[in-house]
Order: structure tokens, then C-alpha cells, then sequence
């Protein structure tokens, strides 16, 4: 659809504004920056890990941009980016980066697992594919209780692999939950290939097994992105039930800061995704359209890093949650045996502090 | 007041409470048309319709994923898992997922559920249809756990744990289903969690147990009494987080504790009863406490009553903890 | 390819010869006749359970014909007509039934659970689904070994909903096992119909998932189900990996002993699979060939019954397993707490007989 | 012999047993190519080829489903699980099938396997790269479980668990994965499983523990000493079946125990101990039994290091069991 020029293939132009285009490209330019930026953070041993979104930031950010406000997003672990554009605050953000006591999550959690009811946005978890079957008794209900309601939920080719996925398909198949699955097939989990993870064709027949309609888009191609899951999430308010959508894209870094992808992959091999750079494209694009040129890249890179910037600090600064916090939320009220508990840890000495 | 066996008496309290808040629906395998392979269900897919009382295909993980997701959506989903044998396949979401979401959400993403399932022995099922696995999910941070008795409490105890706001695990005993009958009031009662009832009072031995075992142990005390041995015999209704205060107690007056229950030894609940009063009343026990449990096998067919711990098997135990 | 009136279409005939079907025919009406006496034995307390075949005999027994002698067989749990046909000897079979000593289960499973290595047959398990996964390994481990060997597993069509469904063909396909997935489709998972099981078309289809070529094959019919059953093996041998099969055919009983099938279907759903009996429509072509008549059919239930009834006697008046078999084969060797254990069951009293 | 740390030994076991069991394959996530997210099986592809060390797709439930097969047919499969954290999509296959295959079947499906997993905290993880999960499956009949503390050891338990007619949980301490560091001979050797070993002598307390906080007892212990206290530290390496004589022995000697471990304190395996040394010594304890463990929580971030149960933590509770 987006031709690797920038120019547009006419017939599935998803009719976006080119005001609505900035607004995605700079939420795209946004995330690349900061996972960079995170990944510098984490080789100073500012923060434990990161999980970044290389490459895939079309598919990631434009899928969040087709549904509604008032629909839900489930996610895997790399779309911060769609998280941000769902209104995820960037502090809020970099505060779970650093699991400080302003964390929502109350520094529990590692870096990049957060949370943000008020954006309809769901919970960060390490389990592969849980998120799967949880979004479609998410979107269940909402069908019960006869909500106009959308719920989307993000995956990666090697999650496909998942009891999960297995189930929640299924189960979307045989109740017609009005459910977007989105799997962003980069080529790899960890190390591992896709060819090693299924024998099919593609992931987008695999709904053929459940019953549910399949499409595989460009997922470095924002207009397809956003064209294809506006008419999947459509299907669902409609009432005519799930879709998947094979999103074809590529995890051009290493699976997070605990990876080197030179173990296990040639570097020519990403070569030719560079040059299908999903921002770059968008970039040409806006760029012909008169919309874009070097100075606004550089102002809106330039406030992208003073935000960050000024959010670390922020963050770097907070102290670490209380001690007492520890107990909170395991329950709704503290029981007796968490009572003695922390009144054990507040009596007691402290830990040392280095790891 | 109507005299109920538990099966009724688990049904009423999913009637009354799908009628007093829509947002609760049950969903499992054979839980509608047919009512659940215990009947427990029945009559409830008639009353509330397919969308409130679901039949699923074939997947516990897909019934306790789904579940999950609609709990936090704010439904109050009151999943059946058909035996809780097969309940692992759903393990991952428990464990992983429903037991952990309050917190790692610092309180956003709570989960209001109760997942129903029958447990236990001497119904000749063998390795799969017959085991008692709450220590699997005691040991789990972040979830309840509760084993009625009795058709009074089942009903009260199901209705305080569907309003529970923490997800809670709830074992239904299958060999007393229709065995143990009682009175049960007609209306709305609740019997709150995380306190035991003192079944028996004694002075001499303190007895824990819960679930079917409990009218084993009662039969011992009645057994031993005749021997001057009296026997206090506690059914702890909540297994977790459990009525410390009333075990405690209990134990500083009897100075002896003997631990009944079903599932294997090693790792079971016992230990962990054993532990926590060695904690707080090490030096009120006169006697080292004693576990009559399942032995440390798969659940047995043929022999399944001399694998469970009987009220024969307590006797001895009640008797050997008094010369200690 | 059996026709309803007991002629052959002549275009996939698997050419058994008029033995063969002899043998697999007495194999069919045996386990029927079996079938019938256990649901009476259950129904007397004579035994606990029973878990039937009635409908289901010419895909089971059909598909365990095709396979060679020294091929392996995974099953479900309905499948012990299959058994028998492999080697399983009645006695055996029917002491696993009363759990007596005799057993080589050790009376440890309920009735239907037993195992036969010897038969190159797995152990039966209630866990649904779990020996797909399993028999999926053990092929893969002889292709590793470089064995020529065929897997086949049973299930059902409730049981493709599991984790372990999903699992099992999605590594036979990546790995290429020679396996063969042979699904039951009965209609029904206890109380569930297959429409409420998946929304897709046929549970052949599901193979697309996996890249495992699936095909749809009238179970009623014995010459489709050998033919086709055969084809499966012979690509497995062939290195061409595995097949998934769906056989039609219709669970004619109850579930099990413990259901009552009144509950949820109507009586008339099961009048035209009555004609379609699988057994009918064998014994007609026997008869067109003049190989079957009335006396031979009198003899062969006489036969049938009469070792039936002496299996029963003499399983019956078989002991319970010893006691302190209780603990053996947990471990190989018995470990202290065991030896305590079983010491102190047997110092103790013995628990009351009856149930 | 030769330096090498726990990942190096590991290795050097996994290499050694390969080359002379033709049976033994490794498979999981991961585990090829890259040679573990750990490294602990690098090199391995690279010698014995794709069809002994297998790349798998991403399933837990697949690889140890698969892995029983092999076992079945007669293979010794190694699985490797890269968190014990995900172990749970496989708990049906282990906790059903695995566990209970040689029972049910009378003996004639033995499983001969290992599963090999990283545990515990401190690594900076959170709720899903530390949990220690041992208990959910010392509970299960007809496992053995194994956590190994040293380089050492590891390598010998590991062959001996390889060697093991039965299917053995072996979980390795992550945190110590490379720090812990210590002579390892060259060749075959095995360090018998359920044979506990005595890393510090003394007269005053029994401390029991296993896996990383080993280390943190001997450091605990030592600072004690200081006040005049002789803490004897077992490290148990297998945890089931426990070596009871040595730990039965050492209370008798000692008359105290503290019990260290990672895992939450419900349900942990401390429970299980103190009640076996209750069954077994009870009345040589002149002090209530103490637990220093993981609190009741699911694992946290941030904070992991006031969660564990490290030194800081454990001498406290030996000075106060002395004046029990
Ligand atoms: C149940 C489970 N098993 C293993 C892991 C370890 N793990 C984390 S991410 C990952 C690969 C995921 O690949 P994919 O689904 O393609 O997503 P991607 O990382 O490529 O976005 C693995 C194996 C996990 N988190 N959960
Ligand atoms: C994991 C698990 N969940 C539930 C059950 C209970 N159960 C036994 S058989 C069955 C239905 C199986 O249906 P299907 O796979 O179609 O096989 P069929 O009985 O029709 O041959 C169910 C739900 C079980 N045995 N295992
Ligand atoms: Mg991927
Ligand atoms: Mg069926």
C-alpha cells in the first residue's frame, strides 16, 4: 500500500489526514528514540533491561491508532509505543523503567511491565500468550453485556507456538468475540526462526483452524497497518467477530538488552529491512506531501530527547518504593500472616544494597 | 429452612447470587444443557440462558484464561473446572496470571472469581478422578482457598467467596455431594472466610482437618472418647489464609495436634498446619504433632480406602499423640 | 467407499482379502458384545466403570488394522477393541476391569486404564489429550533413531480444543514425525456438541495450522477407514511425515457408564447413525460374499460370550492387589518414606470394605 | 581438575553424558544454536548436530510432552525450561503424565528424563524471571527433585540424575550460575542423589538449605560465630527424597533448626522439613523450629534483595532460636 518510495498504492488508502500522519510519525519517531536511548540507559546499568520495538514501530503504532478510545489493548511486552499513543504518560513509563516509588506498579514488576487501566490498556506480563485468551473473555463479556466494544491483542509469531493461542482462538472462534488478534511476525523469537516455529505457509491461515477470517498485511507499511485493523476491529462492533492479522515486519535488534543476535543470525540478513524502514517510508511520504522536511525532524527530535531526558531525571531521582508497599495488593486487605510478615521485614535489619 | 444435600446446596447459592448481580455468569465443560457431570448446575442454563451459564469447548486453560479476562472486565465469572485433576492445564493462568494480577498492576486489574471444582476420593476414580491438590495453590501468593463440609457452609461459604474480591479457589469434597445433608436457610447468608468452625469440642487433642475427612475425624473423636480421650476436632472451612487464631487456641488448650487430610504427605497442607503452630505454640505442645494423610502415591483405585485416612487410621493417631 | 447396502466403489478399495475382513469383522462384533456385557456389569456393581465404543468400531478397529505389528498405537480410552486386535489379551483386559491382582496395572487405574507394551500400545490416562503431544515424541524419537516406525494416536474431536492438540501438531509438523493423528469425530464431547467445540468447517482442515496435511474420511466405513489409515503409514514410512485424519462417525451410547445422553440430545439425532452402523454394513458385505451367514454369526457371539463370561469368572474371583503393591513403581527402587509408609499401612488396621 | 563455574560444569556434564549415552538428547527454547539463553548448553549443537540438541518451537507443554515420548520409546531426554518461571504450561505433562506414568502402568512405561530449569532470585528478574518453585512439585509423587550449589556438585548430580531410572526436576540457582566457582574433575564422576552434604560443622543449630542461599547461611553462620554460636549448614542438593538421616542426625546433635529457602513461606518446603524432624526428633528440639524464607508475595522487583532471605536475615533468627 505504502510503496517503499512513499507513495501511496490508491486503493486501500486508509484515508488518513496528513495530520493524523504526523501525529503517528512522530509518536513513531518517539518510541524509536527512546528505545535507543533505553538501551544506553541500560548498558550504564541505569536500569535492568529494556525491550525494544526496532523495526517494528508501524505495526505496532498504527494498529493502536485504528481502534477507538473506548476499545481495549492487550499487550504483549514491546509496544510501549502504542502505549504512549494510548495515552500511557511518558513518565509513568519511565518511572516502571526504574521501578521507583511513583510506578504504578509499584516497582514489582521489571522495566517495560506496566500498566494503564485509564487507557484501556492491560498489564504487562513475562508468560508468553497469557494476554491471548485473557483479551478474548475481555471482549466476551463486553459481547455479553452488549457493549460497542472492540479489544485488541498483541502477540509475537513465536507465541502462535502457545497453549494461548490455541485457546483463545478457539475460543474467539466458537463465542464470535469481537477480537482483533495482532500478531507482529518479526522473523524471530530469541533465536529462533520462524520456520521453527511452524510448519504453515503463514501465520494468517492458522485461522482456519478456528474459524477465523486471516489477513496477512505488510507490517511495515503504516497505511496497511491501520487500513487492515480499522476493517478487523469494524468486523467486531458489527458483530461479526475476530480476525487475525499476520503483520509481516522484522525485530531488527536483539530480542531485548539481554540478547547479541550475532549468535544466532548473519548481519546481511537484516540488511534489506533497513531499507523497509517503516519510519523512513512514512517520512518520504509526509515529506512529499510537503508536510515534513529536516528542520521539523530535528525540533521534534530535539523535544523527544528534553522530555526523555527530563523524565529520567525525574525518575533517576525518586527513591524506591516504600518497604511496606511489598505486602500491599496481594490481596485486597492485608491478612494476618502479611501483617506478620512485614512487620517482621520493618523490624529487621535492612539488605545490603548492591546486587 | 430446607434440608439440602451439598449439591443442592452449592446450586442454590449460584441461583440466588446470579439473580441478585448479573455481572456473575458460570462458564466450563458440560456446566449448561446438562448441568454439570455432578448436576451441580442444573437447572441454571434454563434460568439465566447461554450467555450466563456457558458450555466451552474442551480447554481449562481456556475456560480460566477467558475467565480471567472477563473478571477484568468486571465480570464475576464463576468458572467450573469438571474434576480438579484436570485443572492443570489451567495452572499457567492460575498461577501465573489470576494469582499475581492485583498486585502486579499495583490494584488496577483485581480479580473477582471463584473457580468451583470437586476434589477428593473414595468414588473409585482412580488416579484422575480423585485427588485433593490445595496445596498446589495454597502455596501460590494471592489466592484463597476454601473446603466446605457441609451443605451450610458450602452454600454460605460459596456466596462469601463469589463476593470475595481476591480470586479464590473453592473444593468441593465429591464423595459427600449427596452424602452429607443439613438444614440450609432459604435466603441470603454468607459464612465469612478464614474462620474455622469448632466441630467437636475436646480438651486433649486437637484435631485439623476440612472437607470430607472432617466426618472421619469426628467418628474417631467419638471412638477414642470412648477410651477418655477427648478430642477437639476443627474443620477449618478456609484453608488459606486460615483461621490462625482459633488453631492456636485450640492447640495451647489440648497441647496435642494431629492433621487430617486427604492428599499426599509430602508437601501437603499438613506440614505447612505443623509449621505455623510450631511458630506459635511450640512450647504448649506436650507431644510431637502427628499427620494422617494420604500416603505419597498416585491416588489408587482398588485400594482407595486404605489410601485415604480414615477414621480407622485416625484412631491410632488420636491414641499414640496422648502417650507423647 | 462402503456402500450403505454393503457394496464397495471400487476406486479406493484397499484390497483386503475376504479373511481379513473376516478377522477384522469378529474383531468388531466382539468388542460390541463386549461392550454391551460391561455397561450390564457396571449396572450389577460388578464393576466401576465403563467407557464404550458402540458406533465407533470400524474407525477404531479399522485404523488399528492398518497399522503394522510392529507399529505403535497411543490410545484415548475408547479404543480397547483396538487393543485386542493388537494382542491385548481378553484376560488381561478384563482384570484391568475389576483391578484385581491380576492386573498388571496393579488395580491402580479405573477400569479401561490399562496398558500393553507388549502390543506396542501406550497407557490409557484421563487427562485429555495428553498422549498426542507423547505419541508425537515417541515418533520423533524414532525418526531420530532412524527406525522405520509409525506412531498412531486417538482422540477425540472435544479433544483437539486442548493445549495439547495444538502442541502435538505443531511440533509433528516442524519436526516432520511420522505420526498419524487419527481423531474420532463422534459428535459430541460428553454433552458438547462439535458445533460448540470450533467454528471451523471440518477438524481435517486444522492441519492447515500446522502444515500437516489433513483428510476427512467416513468412519463408518472399515474399507475408507483401512485405506485411508494406510495411506497415513506408508507416508510416515515414506519419510513424508505426518497426517492428521478425521473419521466421521457418531458416539452411538452414552459417554460412559456415568452419563445419560437423554439429558442434552434427542433420542431421534442417533436413528440415522443406527443405520449406518459400521458393524451392519460389514457383515452385509460378507454376506454379498458369501462369506457370512446366520449360523457363522450365532457362532461367532456364542464364542464371544462364552470367553467373555470366563474372563469375568475368573477376574472376579481374583484378589484385590496386595496391599503393599500400593507403593512399589512410585519410584524403582522404594525410597525411606515409602518403606515407612508402607510399613505403617501395614502395622495398621485395615479400612472397611465397602464404599 | 579444572576452575569452572556452574554453567561450565553443567555443560561439561551435559557434554561428557552425550558422548557416551547416545540416548540423551536436549531439547527447548533456545537451546541450539545460541546454546541457551544461559549459555549453558553452548557448543553442544555445533558437536552433536541438530537431532541431539533441538531448537523448539515456543512451548513448554510441546517440550516436555514431546520429551515423555522420547522417553517412552527409550531415549534420556534432557528438556531445559529457560525460567522455572514457565514451567507451568508444562505442569499437566509433569504432574500428570511424567510423574505417573511408571505407577499407572504397572511398571512398564518407566520415564527416565530431566528437566533442567533456573531458579530463584536476585537477578534483577521480577515476578517472572526468580521464582523458586520446588514445592509444587516435591508434593507430587514419583518426582525427584534436585538444586545443586556448586560447581561441584552440579556436574555429579546432574550425571547421576541423567543416570536416574526416574524423572528428576533439576534446578539450578541462577544467581550463583557463574559466581559460584570451585574445582571440577575432569572426567565421569556422580555425586549420589538424596545424600545431603554438611558444609559447615557445628553443635548449636541445624541450618538446612540448598541453591544459592547456601552461601548466605555459611555467611550468616560465621558471623554468629562470632557471638560464640557453632550453626551446623546442610546443604540438602536433593531436595526429594531428603536425606533424613543426616538432617535427623544433626538436630539430635544440635537440639535447633532453621530452615532457608527462597520460595514463598506457605506452603514451602521449610514446612515439610520441620515436620519431619517434628515426626522424626521432636523431642530433642529445645527450641521452636524457624523459617527464614521469601514472603508470601509474588516476587518484586525493586525490592528483591529485602525479599530474599539473605544474611542480614538469617542471623537473627539463629541468635534467636538459641534463646528458644
Ligand atoms: C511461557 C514462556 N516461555 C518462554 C519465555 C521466554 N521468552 C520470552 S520472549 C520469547 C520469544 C517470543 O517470541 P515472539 O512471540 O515471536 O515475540 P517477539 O519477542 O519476537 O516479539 C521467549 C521464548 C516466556 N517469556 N514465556
Ligand atoms: C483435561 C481434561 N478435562 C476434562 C476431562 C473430562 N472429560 C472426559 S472425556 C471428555 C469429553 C471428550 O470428548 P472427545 O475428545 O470428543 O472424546 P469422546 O469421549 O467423544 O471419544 C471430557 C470433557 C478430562 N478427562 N480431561
Ligand atoms: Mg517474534
Ligand atoms: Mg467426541
Amino acid at each position: 500500500m505504502l510503496r517503499e518510495d512513499g507513495t501511496l498504492a490508491p486503493e486501500y488508502d486508509p484515508q488518513l489526514s496528513t495530520d493524523e500522519v504526523l501525529r503517528i510519525y512522530r509518536q513513531m519517531v518517539q518510541t524509536r528514540i527512546i528505545d535507543e536511548r533505553l538501551v544506553t540507559l541500560q548498558r550504564q546499568g541505569r536500569i535492568g533491561f529494556h525491550i525494544g520495538s526496532l523495526g517494528e514501530e508501524a505495526a505496532i503504532i498504527g494498529s493502536a491508532y485504528a481502534m477507538r478510545e473506548e476499545d481495549w489493548l492487550f499487550p504483549c511486552y514491546r509496544e510501549f509505543g502504542a502505549a504512549l499513543l494510548r495515552g500511557l504518560p511518558l513518565q509513568r513509563y519511565i518511572d516502571n523503567m526504574f521501578g521507583n516509588a511513583n510506578d504504578p506498579v509499584k516497582g514489582r514488576q521489571m522495566p517495560d511491565h506496566y500498566t494503564c487501566r485509564e487507557a484501556h490498556w492491560g498489564s504487562v506480563s513475562s508468560p508468553i500468550g497469557t494476554q491471548m485468551t485473557q483479551a478474548v473473555g475481555f471482549a466476551w463479556a463486553a459481547k455479553i453485556e452488549k457493549k460497542q466494544l472492540a479489544t485488541l491483542v498483541y502477540f509475537g509469531d513465536g507465541s502462535t507456538s502457545s497453549n494461548e493461542f490455541h485457546n483463545a482462538m478457539n475460543f474467539a472462534g466458537v463465542f464470535r468475540t469481537p477480537c482483533v488478534f495482532f500478531c507482529r511476525n518479526n522473523g524471530w523469537a530469541i533465536s529462533v526462526p520462524v520456520e521453527r516455529q511452524t510448519a504453515s505457509q503463514t501465520f494468517a491461515e492458522k485461522g482456519i483452524a478456528y474459524g477465523v477470517p486471516g489477513v496477512r498485511v505488510d507490517g511495515n507499511d503504516l497505511f496497511a497497518v491501520v487500513g487492515v485493523t480499522r476493517r478487523a476491529a469494524e468486523r467486531c462492533l458489527a458483530g461479526e467477530g475476530p480476525t487475525l492479522i499476520e503483520a509481516l515486519t522484522y525485530r531488527m535488534g536483539g530480542h531485548s538488552t539481554s540478547d547479541d543476535p550475532n549468535r544466532y543470525r548473519a548481519a546481511d540478513e537484516v540488511k534489506p529491512w533497513v531499507e523497509r524502514d517503516p519510519i523512513e517510508r512514512v517520512r518520504r511520504y509526509l515529506e512529499l506531501a510537503g508536510a515534513w522536511d529536516g528542520d521539523r525532524e530535528e525540533a521534534l527530535r530535539e523535544a523527544v530527547d528534553q522530555e526523555f531526558r527530563e523524565a529520567v531525571k525525574l525518575a533517576e531521582s525518586t527513591p524506591a518504593p516504600e518497604l511496606s508497599t511489598l505486602f500491599d495488593d496481594v490481596y485486597r486487605d492485608l491478612p494476618w500472616h502479611l501483617a506478620e510478615q512485614r512487620q517482621e521485614l520493618l523490624a529487621g535489619p535492612r539488605a545490603p544494597k548492591a546486587h | 429452612m430446607s434440608q439440602m444435600n451439598m449439591v443442592q446446596a452449592i446450586n442454590d447459592a449460584l441461583r440466588l447470587e446470579m439473580q441478585r448481580d448479573p455481572r456473575v455468569v458460570i462458564l466450563g465443560e458440560d456446566v449448561g444443557k446438562v448441568g454439570g457431570v455432578f448436576r451441580v448446575t442444573a437447572g441454571l442454563f434454563d434460568e439465566f440462558g447461554d450467555d450466563r451459564v456457558i458450555d466451552t469447548p474442551l480447554s481449562e486453560g481456556g475456560i480460566i484464561g477467558a475467565a480471567v479476562g472477563m473478571a477484568l472486565y468486571g465480570m464475576v465469572p464463576v468458572p467450573e473446572i469438571q474434576f480438579s485433576d484436570f485443572i492443570f492445564p489451567a495452572y499457567d493462568q492460575i498461577v501465573s496470571e489470576l494469582a499475581k494480577y492485583r498486585y502486579r498492576s499495583g490494584g488496577e486489574y483485581p480479580c473477582n472469581m471463584v473457580i468451583r471444582t470437586p476434589v477428593g476420593g473414595g468414588i473409585r476414580g482412580g488416579h484422575y478422578h480423585s485427588q485433593h491438590p490445595e496445596s498446589l495453590f495454597i502455596h501460590v501468593a494471592g489466592l484463597k482457598v476454601v473446603c466446605p463440609s457441609n451443605p451450610y457452609d458450602a452454600k454460605g461459604l460459596l456466596l462469601a467467596s463469589i463476593r470475595d474480591p481476591d480470586p479464590v479457589l473453592f473444593f468441593e469434597p465429591k464423595r459427600i455431594y449427596r452424602a452429607a445433608k443439613g438444614d440450609v436457610p432459604e435466603g441470603d447468608y454468607t459464612v465469612p472466610l478464614s474462620q474455622a468452625a469448632i466441630s467437636r469440642e475436646g480438651s486433649d487433642v486437637t484435631v485439623l482437618t476440612y472437607g470430607a475427612m472432617l466426618y472421619e475425624c469426628l467418628d474417631a473423636a467419638e471412638r477414642v472418647a470412648e477410651q477418655g480421650v477427648q478430642a477437639e476436632v476443627i474443620d477449618l472451612r478456609t484453608l488459606w489464609p486460615v483461621d490462625i487464631d482459633t488453631i492456636v487456641a485450640s492447640v495451647k488448650k489440648t497441647g496435642r495436634l494431629v492433621v487430617v487430610h486427604e492428599a499426599p504427605k509430602t508437601g501437603g497442607f499438613a506440614g505447612e498446619l505443623i509449621s505455623l503452630v510450631c511458630e506459635k505454640a511450640f512450647y504448649h505442645l506436650q507431644a510431637a504433632p502427628v499427620r494422617v494423610t494420604g500416603f505419597d502415591t498416585p491416588f489408587p483405585y482398588t485400594l482407595e480406602m486404605e489410601y485415604l485416612p480414615l477414621s480407622h487410621r485416625i484412631v491410632p493417631a488420636l491414641l499414640g499423640v496422648m502417650k507423647g
